[in-house]
């Protein structure tokens, strides 16, 4: 299935884009993801840390994605 | 009462002020951040702020909400802005009013300081020679 | 920089917060008074504030220059009014930046909680069926 | 000596006037006058607390008085 990634801050550079797809198998989860996004872009392991969510709720990495979830990558917020 | 609004207009300080102010307070406490013009030794030229909007709405309810449940308050506004900041304009602002102060300044600082933990918003530092995304990487 | 008033007029809270903000702070932290309509459980109908003013006003230049010297502050406003102040109006308003938000709200919190302690004002609350001198009796 | 004395707050109700005078011998003190004033005025007594300024400064008990003093009863502060 594919899921689109929106991404925001530092991780929109390392995309090089707002938003990109990654084909993943059903029953992978949000660790599944966070391995193979950090295979095809090694920035993103040296960011501080980032977090992912899924449909605007912080996400933990067993939660299993669906096609139709609204994905984020959420490096180290700086708002305020 | 909550009131949370995340915009790319100026904040209206003497409005958030306002409209936390009630009959039944004894006390306001008030958070504005302000554009630093130096950052680690280094001149700031401006700030961009990008949030998630959808997101950034959501988890600051959620701020406002456990300060209400946590605190004896009477009402919360909470803005943010988003978009191109000059040195010296204000990303956010905190009212928060409660029958005694120990209630509101409390809550205030809880505000800002998850504000600053959980809420996805993130902001790009523009210096003369360069520029950063705060605390992305370490 | 400290600016202290002790005034009959009303206090204009847009223009003492104005008065601390200043490109090299990163946070402001702002106190305001208000007055309650309830203590108690008996309705306030109004408040008759007194000052022994010179004392008063040395006392909360006093304060504020403990703080500047206690914590990293660029500025400090400290206003109070005397007179006769209805439910809603405003007493006191505190504002205090500083490069960081910690130093903000602990100097501003210490100035309130010191204010009510040492400085030579007294409020009387006026009832519907009565009046008190706050805190004068055991 | 006379030594002049405001009054503040509830001090004003117990005196009945913003000031009043009584006369001390020099070399007597804050602590002297307050058991003098206590003595004249019970319910100065009956506060919660009250300090005595001298010159707006508050004074201990020890302190020396002088006719050229500016004294003040400053009773429970409540301020804010």
């Amino acid at each position: 299935m594919k899921i689109k990634i929106l991404a925001f801050g530092i991780a929109k550079d390392i995309f090089g884009a707002p938003g990109i797809e990654v084909e993943l198998q059903h029953g992978q989860t949000v660790g599944d993801m966070r391995l193979l996004l950090e295979a095809k872009f090694s920035r993103l392991a040296s960011l501080s840390s980032y977090m992912v969510a899924v449909n605007n709720e912080y996400a933990d990495r067993q939660q299993l994605l669906q096609e139709v979830d609204e994905v984020a990558i959420i490096p180290p917020v700086s708002g305020g | 009462m909550i009131d949370i609004v995340l915009t790319d207009l100026p904040i209206d300080i003497s409005a958030c002020i306002s409209r936390v102010m009630t009959p039944s307070a004894g006390g306001v406490d008030v958070f504005i951040g302000t554009v630093r013009d130096v950052t680690k030794g280094r001149k700031v030229i401006r700030l961009d702020f990008e949030a998630y909007e959808p997101m950034a709405i959501s988890e600051m309810k959620k701020i406002a909400e456990r300060a209400m449940k946590e605190w004896p308050l009477h009402k919360i506004v909470l803005h943010h802005r988003t978009g191109t900041l000059e040195v010296g304009e204000v990303p956010v602002v905190i009212a928060v009013s409660a029958a005694h102060r120990d209630a509101a300044f409390t809550a205030c600082r809880y505000i800002i300081d998850t504000l600053k933990q959980t809420v996805p918003i993130w902001k790009k530092e523009i210096f003369e020679d360069g520029e950063v995304w705060v605390s992305a990487t370490p």
